[in-house]
């Protein structure tokens, strides 16, 4: 509950922050054309930015994803390690092995690198 | 006052969920989505189930990053320069959609529910652990091999390096003798009238 | 206590913001000059909000209004003095965590909707090492749970009345450090805001924009060091002083040790940099766990 | 009631992702739905364990289970649409059923 | 009230300074922007005043204005010829700027790139799903890719002559995919430099900046020693080879050892195709400004 409100709490006292930051200062004269056009050094796009972008680490984030979902079971692992002895380490010993597999099977493949 | 918390974050559960579908930019549409799974967590939170609640949390910021990338790279317009809708069979979605919610709906109204809240007292994280190292070990090793199978085939799918050649040249059975003819079926001609392969460079 | 500890994670938040903008100016240019974040800020505060030609207005103005909050959500689970911890969650770890993976969402956001090409560059090149920089992370703060038996951090704090965790598990502070430095896009982690796309995901921002997003990077620099503070350096615990004056003076040290690292050690072109995390760091990692989990025993 | 109020969200929530599914041409945007009713989904497993099942640890397991089948569901797709635009450079729907080889 | 406080507050600090770089004036603008008194932006939209050093050829003149009007208001602009005391001046105009003085105004006209207002179906200048000119530009169309065969959007721009990470005067013409360089051109070619420029501690400095060792690089501009940790190892092998045989990684061996590199440097349309943007501008870097401005022109004469 505490964990609730204090989010709460944060997301608006920091909207509230840069409302004040935006509206507080100096009063700006509106953008023109030539001020718009993004930053490149005195050059022009042909484009808009925004565009099906080309992300080169895409199968990566694809294994991320499945690891990511492994770490979830290791967390109520950890709380009850300690209870659970040496079961418990053999179990960390198989999980960390499996990951192991994913990660050696994914270099081979050139996972790990700017496609 | 927890029921009305509950209420309001149902609420807006409901509403990120329905702007998932009705704004033009596909980043707004997954960071939508992530609200509202934002939104379960929280009830989770409040739920007395504070791991899963948190976990959501955690998990779906990831998973929606994720998201938001894939959909930026294959959407067209995936910024929603130009406003848009994508959409078949409208009528009969909608219709699907609702049905689906006044079924659901009657089925949580009339039927008995139970009533045995979580003790306060429980830990329940450490029941969690506990259940996943004791009763459950075959369906938690099982999640691991199967999370295991996703992240081959994850990368088997999407590299373009596979074992015979890369992927977008379609795949060239061996010759039934040594560099002859490839056996079988020839990939290239059965592709129909769809087929647009501007692949084979690089 | 129900009033102190909010005004506690304010002051923290407020002064450790300041003094890390110090230490960052001594540290470039060996000058001490106690006035230049406030003159800083100043400055930017007063000129205009340049915006671009088709800009996503909302997620650009709230970015760095999500990066603060992250930072004060995080800054609110450590515990200030032993078992007072403004968020006493059971999960305390994993609120952490999610404070980490949605600074990836937020660094992203903040690079994507200017719709300029270099923003957009540095956002995509946050997220492929962001993502992955977090799963040292995880590991660290899992082998740091095993011994106090706990997601709770005020666990965590208590488990190293003994010994400290940088003393029992030697290797988790460095692999910690890694994502300290791209939470507060630093130095050689510092992918979002890099000088060959000049300046990244900021290189759109000016006036007010600007300094938010500067006061939000500070901000979370605090909340990192506070967290590394209370996970490896035993948190508030500590004789003679009370609890908080101890957290502070441990978060200071870690606060200068990464500024100075964010200053000291080149970035790699990304591409090298996601090989080594998964290839070098990750299986260092796991080296980690599994010695603490055999130490826990 | 709070039970209810949870259900009735769930409820909404898979009606609003079975639409989106059913509707959206884009492979991608279909996902988008399906983990939407997985997040109705969740909901409902998180409410009955805490309302109806004095917080039996299968109910915690089966929610953490319903994240696993989001995270391979995702997976599994995105690849899935990886392969299919690098052959097709489409990522509709309807092109997926001409992808027989 | 509180904007004169503001003011009196910011009075104090280093003006932010962007410099726009023009023929023979490389070596002493970067001297200049390595003091402390003066703080170094990475983008106009950082700066208040515009550092224009030299005079700008006409070719390059309406780069500048489109720099000169991206600086927020209130700006100044500052003309050098690389004589007298520029940094009393540049505090002069950032003091004047923050008292209330006049901003200068725009230089282009307020005009969009193309008429988009009110065209289209909801008035956003686009048609259809990826057609026309919303808000003033078309959308980025697919293409080849080199490396992986998924062929998505590519972005075509002119990148320079003014880019901080690029040597100034160089105008390439670039399509990226992703942020890969697919295809690149030398639009223009990089302004002449005194010997100077080739000073092996001067170009140390330009490639520890691309490294994020900025400290270290206005380090070495001030004659001082080189802290960081990690810069040689950060260059991949084998990037931006010459004929020699030598790559970036062993001229900036050479450089920090204090020696110059004399090389012949390839053309650099061809250098960049294939590389990442970052691994791209490290690549530029790495040559002396002679030696790029040479390969550029024998590019052009061929």
């Amino acid at each position: 509950m505490n964990l609730l409100i204090v989010v709460a709490v944060a997301v608006i006292a920091g909207v509230a922050l840069t409302l004040a930051a935006h509206g507080g200062a100096r009063p700006a004269p509106p953008g023109t054309a030539p001020q718009a056009l993004p930053f490149l050094g005195g050059g022009t796009p042909d484009t808009h930015a925004w565009q099906r972008f080309h992300f080169r680490a895409y199968s990566m984030t694809l294994l991320f994803v499945a690891f990511e979902m492994e770490m979830m079971f290791m967390y109520p692992w950890a709380v009850v390690f300690v209870a659970e002895g040496l079961k418990a380490l053999a179990e960390m010993g198989m999980f960390l092995a499996i990951l192991s597999i994913g990660i050696l099977y994914g270099w081979r493949e050139g996972v790990f690198r700017w496609q | 006052m927890r029921d009305a918390f509950v209420i309001a974050l149902v609420l807006f559960a409901v509403w990120t969920g329905w702007r998932v579908f009705r704004v033009d930019s596909m980043v707004r549409a997954s960071f939508s989505l992530m609200l509202s799974f934002f939104a379960v967590g929280a009830i989770g939170v409040l739920l007395s189930a504070p791991y899963i609640g948190v976990a959501t949390v955690f998990m779906m910021a990831v998973e929606m990053m994720v998201m938001a990338i894939f959909m930026v790279m294959f959407m067209m317009n995936p910024a929603g320069l130009n406003p848009m809708s994508m959409v078949h069979q409208h009528r009969l979605s909608i219709g699907a959609g609702a049905a689906a919610f006044a079924a659901l709906a009657a089925a949580a109204l009339l039927s008995e529910l139970p009533d045995a809240p979580v003790p306060t007292d429980k830990a329940v994280v450490a029941d969690l652990g506990h259940e996943l190292l004791g009763p459950s070990m075959l369906i938690f090793e099982t999640a691991g091999v199967t999370l295991l199978a996703t992240m081959v085939g994850a990368v088997i799918l999407s590299s373009r390096q596979g074992r015979y050649g890369m992927a977008d040249q379609g795949s060239r059975p061996p010759g039934l003798e040594p560099g002859g003819e490839p056996a079988g079926r020839q990939p290239d001609e059965s592709g129909g009238g769809h087929h647009h392969d501007h692949g084979g460079h690089g | 206590m129900s009033a102190t500890l909010p005004l506690l994670v304010l002051l923290t938040l407020a002064a450790g913001a300041w003094l890390a903008a110090w230490l960052d100016r001594l540290i470039a240019t060996g000058r001490i000059e106690p006035l230049a974040p406030l003159r800083v800020g100043a400055a930017l505060l007063l000129r205009q909000r340049v915006t671009t030609e088709a800009p996503d207005a909302m997620n650009w103005r709230l970015a760095p209004a999500w990066y603060l909050a992250l930072a004060a959500v995080g800054l609110s689970v450590v515990p200030f003095a032993p078992g007072a911890a403004l968020i006493d969650s059971p999960v305390g770890i994993v609120v952490w965590g999610s404070c980490e993976a949605l600074t990836v969402v937020t660094v992203f956001l903040h690079g994507w909707s200017p719709n300029a090409p270099f923003p957009l560059i540095g956002a995509y090149r946050y997220a492929a090492i962001g993502l992955p920089v977090m799963l040292p992370s995880m590991f660290v703060l899992i082998a740091a749970a095993l011994p106090a038996e706990s997601l709770s951090l005020v666990a965590v704090v208590e488990s190293q009345r003994e010994a400290w965790n940088l003393v029992r598990q030697p290797l988790g502070l460095p692999l910690f450090l890694l994502v300290g430095l791209t939470l507060t896009l630093r130095g050689p982690f510092d992918y979002a805001d890099g000088e060959d796309l000049a300046g990244g995901t900021s290189a759109e921002d000016s006036g007010p924009g600007r300094a938010l997003w500067q006061l939000a990077r500070l901000a979370m620099l605090v909340a990192f060091s506070a967290m590394a503070a209370a996970v490896f350096l035993g948190g508030p615990l500590g004789p003679w002083l009370p609890g908080p004056v101890w957290l502070w003076l441990k978060t200071a040290g870690i606060m200068a040790l990464t500024v100075a690292a964010g200053h000291w050690l080149a970035r790699t072109t990304p591409g090298r940099m996601l090989t080594l995390l998964w290839v070098g760091l990750l299986p260092l990692s796991f080296l980690h766990l599994a010695i603490a989990g055999a130490l826990a025993l | 009631m709070t039970l209810t109020i949870v259900l009735l969200g769930a409820a909404a929530l898979i009606g609003i992702g079975l639409y989106g599914a059913l509707s959206q041409q884009s492979f991608v945007m279909l996902m988008m739905g399906l983990e939407l009713m997985l997040n109705g989904a969740l909901l409902a497993v998180v409410g009955f364990w805490s309302q109806g099942l004095a917080g039996m640890p299968e109910g915690q397991l089966l929610a953490i289970i319903v994240m696993a089948v989001m995270a391979v569901e995702m997976a599994l797709g995105f690849a899935l649409v990886v392969a299919v635009y690098r052959r097709r450079q489409a990522d509709m729907t309807k092109s997926i059923g001409t992808l027989k080889e | 009230m509180a904007i004169g406080w503001l003011s009196r507050l910011a009075a104090a600090t280093p003006p932010p300074v962007f410099a726009a770089v023009g023929p023979g004036l490389l070596p002493a603008t970067e001297r200049l922007l390595a003091r402390p008194t003066l703080r170094r932006c990475g983008s106009p939209r950082e700066a208040a005043i515009l550092l224009v050093a030299g005079t700008i050829p006409e070719p390059a003149g309406a780069a500048l204005d489109r720099v000169h009007d991206q600086l927020p208001h209130p700006r100044a602009s500052f003309d050098w010829d690389g004589g007298g005391d520029a940094e009393a001046a540049i505090g002069a105009l950032w003091r004047g700027l923050l008292g209330g003085g006049a901003s200068e105004p725009d230089r282009l006209p307020d005009e969009p790139p193309n008429s988009w207002r009110g065209e289209g179906d909801h008035g956003q200048g686009g048609e259809g799903m990826m057609g026309g000119v919303p808000y003033g530009r078309p959308m980025a169309m697919t293409g080849d890719d080199l490396r992986d065969g998924l062929s998505l959007d590519l972005y075509t721009a002119r990148i320079g002559p003014f880019a901080p990470m690029l040597p100034p005067g160089l105008q390439l013409s670039a399509t990226l995919q992703g942020d890969l360089v697919v295809t690149a051109a030398v639009a223009r070619p990089p302004f002449e430099q005194p010997a100077e420029a080739d000073a092996p501690e001067a170009c140390a400095a330009r490639l520890l900046r691309l490294l994020g060792l900025g400290g270290d690089a206005d380090r070495l501009l001030r004659g001082g020693r080189p802290r960081g940790l990690g810069a040689l190892a950060a260059i991949p092998t084998g990037l931006a080879a010459d004929a020699q045989g030598g790559d970036a990684r062993a001229r900036l061996r050479a450089w920090l050892g204090g020696e110059m590199v004399d090389v012949v440097c390839p053309d650099p349309g061809d250098l960049l195709v294939g590389l990442e943007w970052h691994e791209a501008t490290l690549a530029l870097a790495s040559f002396p400004p002679s030696a790029l401005r040479r390969a550029t022109q024998a590019a052009e004469a061929a």
